[in-house]
């Protein structure tokens, strides 16, 4: 069943099987295989692609995909960066969509350049209004706070919600969210539902007014550091100083942190330092979801569980890739999206680069000296 | 009367009415109630203007007594004797009216040479005037407990019968004047009988009912000054009069339909009977009688206590009525009320049933309240709103050994101040046994779905 | 003049209508009060009838005694409503703030 | 510091480390020994004892307990049946509180009779609202439930919560619980807060209503199986093939399904046979609480976490132990509760066996013939 | 006047009234509109009944004349020119007033024999009829698109000194008239300058004024009416004039409030020019009026509609008002209104925001609708709700290139019937550009925090 | 006369204004074109002088128009009102059963 495919009308998209470890997403699910076949595209997509998401290969048949090999085709839809060896497979002067680390991995973008593969990072789609259909981070950032909170849940020794019983009362829990942007919104929204008291705390100030739509409160702990483009900015080193502090006196009244501070292209900041660890009650949760890079836990250990001080400090990697199905669905509508954005009137991929959206999500360009 | 005369009687109505729109609002009433006043001072001046007016000592010597008399009684009676005042003031009200009618039919020799609208609507302030006098002054005797508070009845449709027999007699007396007969027996025969048919209405009513009473006498006697007003071709009487005939019965209507009585049924008698009894009798449980209640009775408690505690149980959970209990604990608490939630620990039917829906309808986490917390605040709570609670307030599991529930600590709703209970039935909760505590004459039952009671007493609290 | 005053009465009556058509059950009873106070009104037919025709003894001891009465029902009125109205006058502050 | 312990004042209560695989709680938290110490007790905790749960031997120590052997105490409370050689540690006329299994493991009770030891059986205390504080398999059940929520939403490759997002509107997954006793309703709770759509399915008609009042539907098969003291009775065979089918139809409909039935010292009622996980849309999720009887499913593997028919199913048989903190929390209440009914004035541990509560619950009694 | 047609028409005036009290309501509008015009029928045979009525044939051509004109005129206008139908309507009254004027004026020999207050009032009511009559033909004129509907004027300062002088005319030459001069050509006067001035103060006016100009001329209507009566000495008119005279007032002053104009601004004109040219134009967002509406207002737009769309936004979590916006929502349903929510895939500041809170208040599932299957309804929508959104409703993602959002999919509320839009001012959204929407002529801004305006509406559903 | 008459016209401007106290901004144009048609009165003044004092033909052409228009007043007032009041008559139902 191996075997080169091409379509007659046109262009042809190809689903490889995610290799990472521990990726179950699938970068196109078969309802928007659907939608790109109404279009005009045709869909290979490689035997066992949507296993991890438990999605059978017998449901992209139905919709219209063929199952072969997805590297030929002209346009490759992944989720993870490409290895080495997978840019090799690509054919030259064909595009790829999907994460690809601009900013973290220069040697990705090195090779695709090499290759002569016009690469779209999803991650470098501008946080426009207009852009929000195509925005990756933000769908797969929502995945990643509802998931974050299951797991403190999971984690905890203690209930969330407030349960007055025959045999005593449980108090809620307190969760305290640092770092409020989309995974952390959701963060709070989720644990707010289970039961338990949020608290939210960020280096934005227009943040605050989201924390209390939610429901939760605001930790102001008197620092401001917006950046560009809603994102924070790094702070100065004094201003770290005096976060880490106030913060360390704060948390050790929580029994779950969630942190997702996140600065682009640059470490995570250290929020939550060994010491303030130390202080929180024996049988806290702290859950990490900066540990890609580095982490905001001075104590985290990047895709581990530990407990250090009778504190479970979790530091999941990737989750979005557990839950595979609607992670794969929301990031292939979004990479639907961003190729919808891309197509002539007559079916052809010729991305138009004065489209901020294109302009800045394009990483390499065949065309490029 | 002169054209001065007359613009100053103009000038005292539209005071009066002026004051009376500010009445209506609490933000203004006390303005109003001077504005009305000062309307009144205007109308006297203007009467004592009037050419020809003579017998300045005696008007001196009566204003002189009725000031003697009714400034100290204003200013000293205490506040919860206020409504027997009001009765009071109500009837030398009713009884200077009977007294111009019976002083105007001497005059006139029984209206010899006047028009028949003037023996009309004397004889009809008569009648009205005296009934509203010796009515009032029973209520007032009832209020001030000179008088037993309970209903004095001859038996309903004894008393009904000799009620209308009286008003006949006297109705017939005055038309027999009417037709021009000049005997001054038949005017103090109509006073007379329209005196004993005040008493007797007023009698067998019971002290629960007295405000509504008072209110009608009130209409009354501002009916029977429109029509002294017209009997004198005085504009300023006709109007505050007529005003406050047509105002009364309105405020009557309200005051009867915020308290769930009809007033047929109260003038009709013993109605109000055995809710007054209850409510000043204190105990009784014995007899095992249930008081229901009013959402909007309920309402007012609610809004005017210093601590209301809610007490959920399964039937709020079953009405799906945490969403409704939470925007009525709010509006109480706009109201400066304190608000607490008491969550038993095994109300509802699994662990942490209340706090499931209470988070659901995002009451805050401080309101909620432990057993052991909240159990020493009872004594000094104003109000417990039990919301579809039952075993988990059973008294008897405190207090009779033999109950299977004997041993269960329970919320000691028993010990507030009173108690509201929400719920569509007698029916016992899950233990399948009976509440002492709906017996208690502390406790009023609002029965009905938990939801839709709430939402009533919310309604009734926006309009507070 | 009958007629006249007939269509005052019928427009007063209307006015009194019009004005309490929705009030707060708290305060009825102060309502009531204020509304007992102007019926006070009586008064005047006491001053009018001793001022302009009344003549015997009896007639004018009737008459103070309704003089009297009427002098009760008017400054008893207003005083007691002033008073019962005592509540409002601190208790505004506290629901203020809410509206 | 391991040496025998008594008190001169009385009894003296032994906290025993759990050895049970995969158990985490402890018989006795912190708190309650300060309770149980104002009331005259002497309390001796074997070493590490809370330390599945979080609980420092420390906290322990602060509160007045001894660490040492508890085996040599009056009084010995535990959460898990004792093993033979546990037994063998007992003193002759001690009382023991703990599950005991007296339904499913007749042998633990034999041993204990052999030994002469006084036994409590926290699952024999009867289902009344006075003894509502002592009812352990109620607040254990409550954290299986709760926690069967989470652990269906962790393994679900799907959100629970409905979500309109520009990547496309998430509908809300639909959660069935089967079987609506403390841990069912608890489940329809938790699920209902994480905003699924939640229905409930019962053969004791009551608990329809119980149902509803939690914001869920009812569904109605038309079977009622009511028993004694609150439980349900075992169905007939022609109810049990007619339940199945019936159910076998529903189920196709769920993303998730949570079974919790149970019929007291009977295997759990199977009720969700192969079939009807094979109609599932794959990615679904089962979770079985019935595993240590069995199971509800029949394709439930106990103990496991398995993937059939592209469906999930997991069968935690511990779910208690996963929360360990308040769980052990909830079960020293209970434990104390029982205790205190045993105490008399004098601080003497003297059962008085007219009591309903301790005669059912107690399943050995050292002077027994 | 016998006491006959005296006693008809206290019956008129009090149906009047009766009728007038009706139409303050939704519920009892219809009937009460009636029961005023049998209060008519009532007055004119009271009148055709005074003795020594004559002339009948003339009144009788008038009345046919009237008829035959007004009948038609009132059946056949299009619902769309319902305004200036009102204003022509007030004029011919008005001219009906300076015209009896004019001819008592001539049968009294300038008020010869007649008291003073019959000159005062008769002249009074020549001034003000004369006003009111051309003052509404060319209101009628403008709205009918017969005049320029833009505001005509000499310039604010100028304009002014015009009017004051043109009034200060008629006043005295009213006043020569008062002190006996009898000369046709001082009432001609009289009126022709009157007229003058009402011609000048409603040209300056725009059209979106237009309807609080009318009430303005319909109160002096009725004021001229009453003046007519006392001079006539006839109770139904001094009643129905002065009613009209005071409510009008009053209902000028609520529907100036609701525009968010004062009335002096407009009658010294051109101020409203700029909305009256967006609100009659349809188009035309250049000049960029906004309309503010009520609570009161919303809740009966929302009770009367078919399907009632609500769109939530950021300001809806902002406010917290979830739990308020079901309660709205359910009361809706329960009036027979079809309610949906229509949530934008941006809506709020995290995906799925408004999923979270509109779980949490239980709003059903099946009422929840995404972008593509509620975007086709908009245009079979009543009322479209938006509450706290902004950007997700721009129509500029639609139809303007240039702007930041556009292409971005939107709600198209726009497409609505009419739009209500809940918002505390005129700030922008997340995106920070401005919205078109809320100068679409469909649209009414309540401003506010969104819960307290959605409790504010929420109450007035429950009241009507 | 007079006198009376004024007291008359005080209350019904106190009626009026007690009666439109607070009225919906729906009902506004509604009710504006049921005063409006209320003011229609002002036939019964071209009635009465037409009736009882007009003499020349002037007088009776200016009193013709005057009727005419009062006319118009009355009948298309109250006309144009019902139909304005239209929207309300088939919504009743819906709302009816729910009080
Ligand atoms: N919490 C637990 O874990 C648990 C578990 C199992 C059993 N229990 C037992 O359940 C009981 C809980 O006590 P409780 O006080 O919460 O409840 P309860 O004693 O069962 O009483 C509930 C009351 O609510 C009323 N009600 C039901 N539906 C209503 C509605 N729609 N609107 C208004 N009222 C309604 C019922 O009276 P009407 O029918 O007259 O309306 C009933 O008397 C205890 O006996 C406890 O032992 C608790
Ligand atoms: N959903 C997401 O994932 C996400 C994430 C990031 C950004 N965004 C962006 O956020 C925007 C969402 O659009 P939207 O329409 O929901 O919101 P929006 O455009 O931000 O507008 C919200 C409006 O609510 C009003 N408001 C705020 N507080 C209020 C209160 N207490 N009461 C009443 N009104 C209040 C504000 O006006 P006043 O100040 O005048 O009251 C404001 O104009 C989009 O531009 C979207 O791209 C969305
Ligand atoms: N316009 C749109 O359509 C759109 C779409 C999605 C997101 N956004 C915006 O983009 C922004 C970034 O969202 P994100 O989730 O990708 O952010 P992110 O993942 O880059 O960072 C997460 C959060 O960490 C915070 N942070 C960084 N350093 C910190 C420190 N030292 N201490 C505390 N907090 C720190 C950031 O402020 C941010 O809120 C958000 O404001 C979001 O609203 C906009
Ligand atoms: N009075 C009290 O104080 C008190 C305290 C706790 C529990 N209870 C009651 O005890 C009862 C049992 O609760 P539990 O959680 O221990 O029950 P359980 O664990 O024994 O069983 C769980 C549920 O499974 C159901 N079930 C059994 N066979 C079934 C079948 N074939 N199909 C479908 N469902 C089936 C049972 O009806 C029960 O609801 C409940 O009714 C509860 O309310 C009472």
């Amino acid at each position: 069943m191996l075997c080169r495919v091409t379509s007659d009308t046109g262009v042809v998209v190809g689903v490889p099987r995610e290799t990472a470890a521990g990726e179950r997403r699938v970068a196109l699910v078969p309802k928007v295989v659907e939608r790109l076949r109404a279009k005009g595209l045709a869909v290979v997509v490689e035997e066992g692609a949507g296993l991890g998401a438990l999605i059978p290969d017998r449901e992209y048949e139905q919709v219209g995909a063929t199952i072969g090999d997805p590297w030929a085709a002209d346009v490759l839809v992944k989720v993870n960066p490409p290895t080495e060896e997978e840019v090799g497979r690509l054919r030259e002067g064909a595009t790829l969509i999907g994460f690809l680390a601009p900013l973290t991995s220069p040697e990705t973008r090195d090779r695709l350049r090499g290759a002569k593969v016009t690469g779209f990072a999803m991650e470098s789609v501008p946080r426009i209004s207009r852009a929000q259909s195509m925005d990756a981070l933000s769908s797969q950032a929502n995945v990643a706070g509802y998931k974050a909170v299951l797991l403190a849940a999971e984690q905890s020794t203690r209930f969330f919600p407030m349960l007055t019983t025959a045999a005593g009362t449980v108090k809620p829990a307190t969760v305290l969210v640092l770092g409020v942007g989309v995974a952390g919104l959701q963060a709070l929204a989720t644990a707010k539902r289970l039961g338990a008291r949020t608290t939210g705390y960020d280096v934005r100030p227009e943040v605050s007014e989201q924390v209390r739509s939610l429901g939760a409160q605001w930790l102001d702990l008197g620092i401001e550091a917006a950046g560009e483009g809603g994102y924070a900015r790094e702070l100065t080193e004094e201003e770290r100083a005096q976060q880490q502090q106030k913060l360390t006196e704060a948390i050790s009244t929580f029994d779950v942190v969630i942190t997702t501070a996140l600065v682009p292209g640059r470490p995570a900041p250290k929020l939550v330092v060994a010491q303030a660890v130390e202080h929180m009650r024996p049988g806290s949760v702290v859950v990490d979801l900066a540990g890609e890079t580095g982490g905001n836990c001075e104590l985290t250990e990047p895709g581990e569980v530990v407990v250090k001080h009778d504190v479970t400090i979790a530091s999941p990697l990737n989750l979005p890739a557990t839950m595979p199905e609607h992670a794969s669905e929301l990031y292939s509508r979004n990479v639907q999206s961003l190729l919808e954005l891309m197509l002539t009137e007559d079916g052809k991929v010729e991305p138009d680069f004065t489209d901020e959206v294109l302009a800045k999500s394009c990483v390499t360009r065949d065309r490029e000296s | 009367m002169t054209d001065l005369v007359h613009v100053l009687y103009i000038v005292a109505f539209a005071l009066f009415i002026y004051g009376l729109m500010g009445l209506t609002g609490p933000r203004t009433a006390v303005r109003g109630n001077w504005i009305a006043a000062a309307g009144m001072v205007i109308a006297i001046i203007a009467t004592l203007l009037t050419p020809g007016e003579s017998n300045w000592w005696l008007i001196v010597l009566g204003v002189v007594l009725g000031a003697v008399v009714g400034v100290p009684a204003a200013r000293q009676v205490k506040m919860t004797a206020m409504p027997q005042m009001v009765a009071l003031f109500n009837g030398v009200g009713g009884g200077a009216v009977a007294l111009i009618a019976w002083v105007e039919f001497r005059d006139s020799h029984a209206y010899a040479n006047e028009p028949a609208y003037v023996a009309v609507t004397s004889l009809f302030a008569a009648i009205v005037g005296s009934i509203s006098f010796w009515g009032s002054l029973v209520a007032y005797g009832k209020l001030q407990e000179i008088l037993p508070g309970k209903p004095i009845s001859l038996g309903k449709p004894l008393q009904q019968l000799v009620n209308l027999g009286l008003l006949v007699v006297s109705v017939v007396l005055a038309v027999i004047i009417g037709f021009g007969v000049d005997s001054e027996l038949l005017i103090i025969g109509v006073l007379v009988f329209a005196a004993v048919l005040g008493l007797l209405v007023v009698l067998p009513i019971g002290g629960a009912d007295m405000p509504v009473v008072i209110s009608l006498l009130n209409a009354f006697t501002g009916l029977s000054a429109a029509a002294t007003g017209l009997a004198l071709d005085n504009t300023a009487m006709i109007v505050a009069g007529m005003i406050v005939g047509a105002s009364g019965s309105i405020l009557t209507n309200l005051m009867a339909k915020a308290m769930n009585r009809s007033i047929p049924a109260i003038v009709a008698g013993g109605f109000g009977g055995g809710g007054a009894a209850a409510a000043a009798g204190g105990e009784g449980a014995e007899d095992k009688t249930v008081r229901s209640t009013s959402a909007s009775d309920a309402a007012i408690q609610m809004a005017y206590a210093n601590q209301v505690v809610v007490v959920p149980g399964y039937g709020m959970a079953v009405a799906q009525a945490q969403h409704a209990v939470h925007e009525m604990g709010k509006l109480l608490e706009a109201k400066g009320v304190e608000v607490k939630y008491a969550i038993h620990p095994v109300a509802g039917r699994m662990p942490g049933h209340m706090n499931v829906l209470l988070a659901e309808a995002d009451v805050p986490y401080d309101q909620l309240k432990e057993m052991d917390d909240i159990n020493g605040e009872f004594s000094r709570t104003d109000v417990a709103l039990v919301i579809g609670a039952n075993d988990v307030t059973n008294p008897a599991a405190r207090s009779n050994p033999g109950s299977p529930i004997h041993g269960m600590p329970i919320l000691n709703v028993d010990q507030a101040k009173s108690i509201i209970v929400l719920k569509r039935s007698m029916n016992p909760g899950f233990a399948g046994i009976e509440n002492e505590l709906y017996y208690d004459a502390k406790t009023a039952m609002l029965f009905g779905d938990a939801k839709g009671s709430v939402q009533s007493i919310t309604e009734e609290l926006k309009a507070l | 003049m009958f007629l006249a005053n007939l269509a005052i009465l019928v427009l007063a009556g209307f006015v009194g209508f019009a004005v309490i058509s929705k009030v707060p059950n708290t305060l009825h009873t102060p309502l009531m009060s204020g509304t007992n106070a102007i019926h006070g009104i009586v008064l005047l037919g006491g001053l009018v009838v001793i001022g302009l025709t009344a003549s015997g003894v009896l007639d004018k001891i009737l008459l103070v005694i309704a003089i009297a009465f009427g002098t009760i029902n008017v400054v008893g009125g207003f005083l007691v409503t002033d008073r019962m109205l005592g509540m409002f006058k601190n208790k505004d502050k506290k629901g203020a703030d809410n509206d």
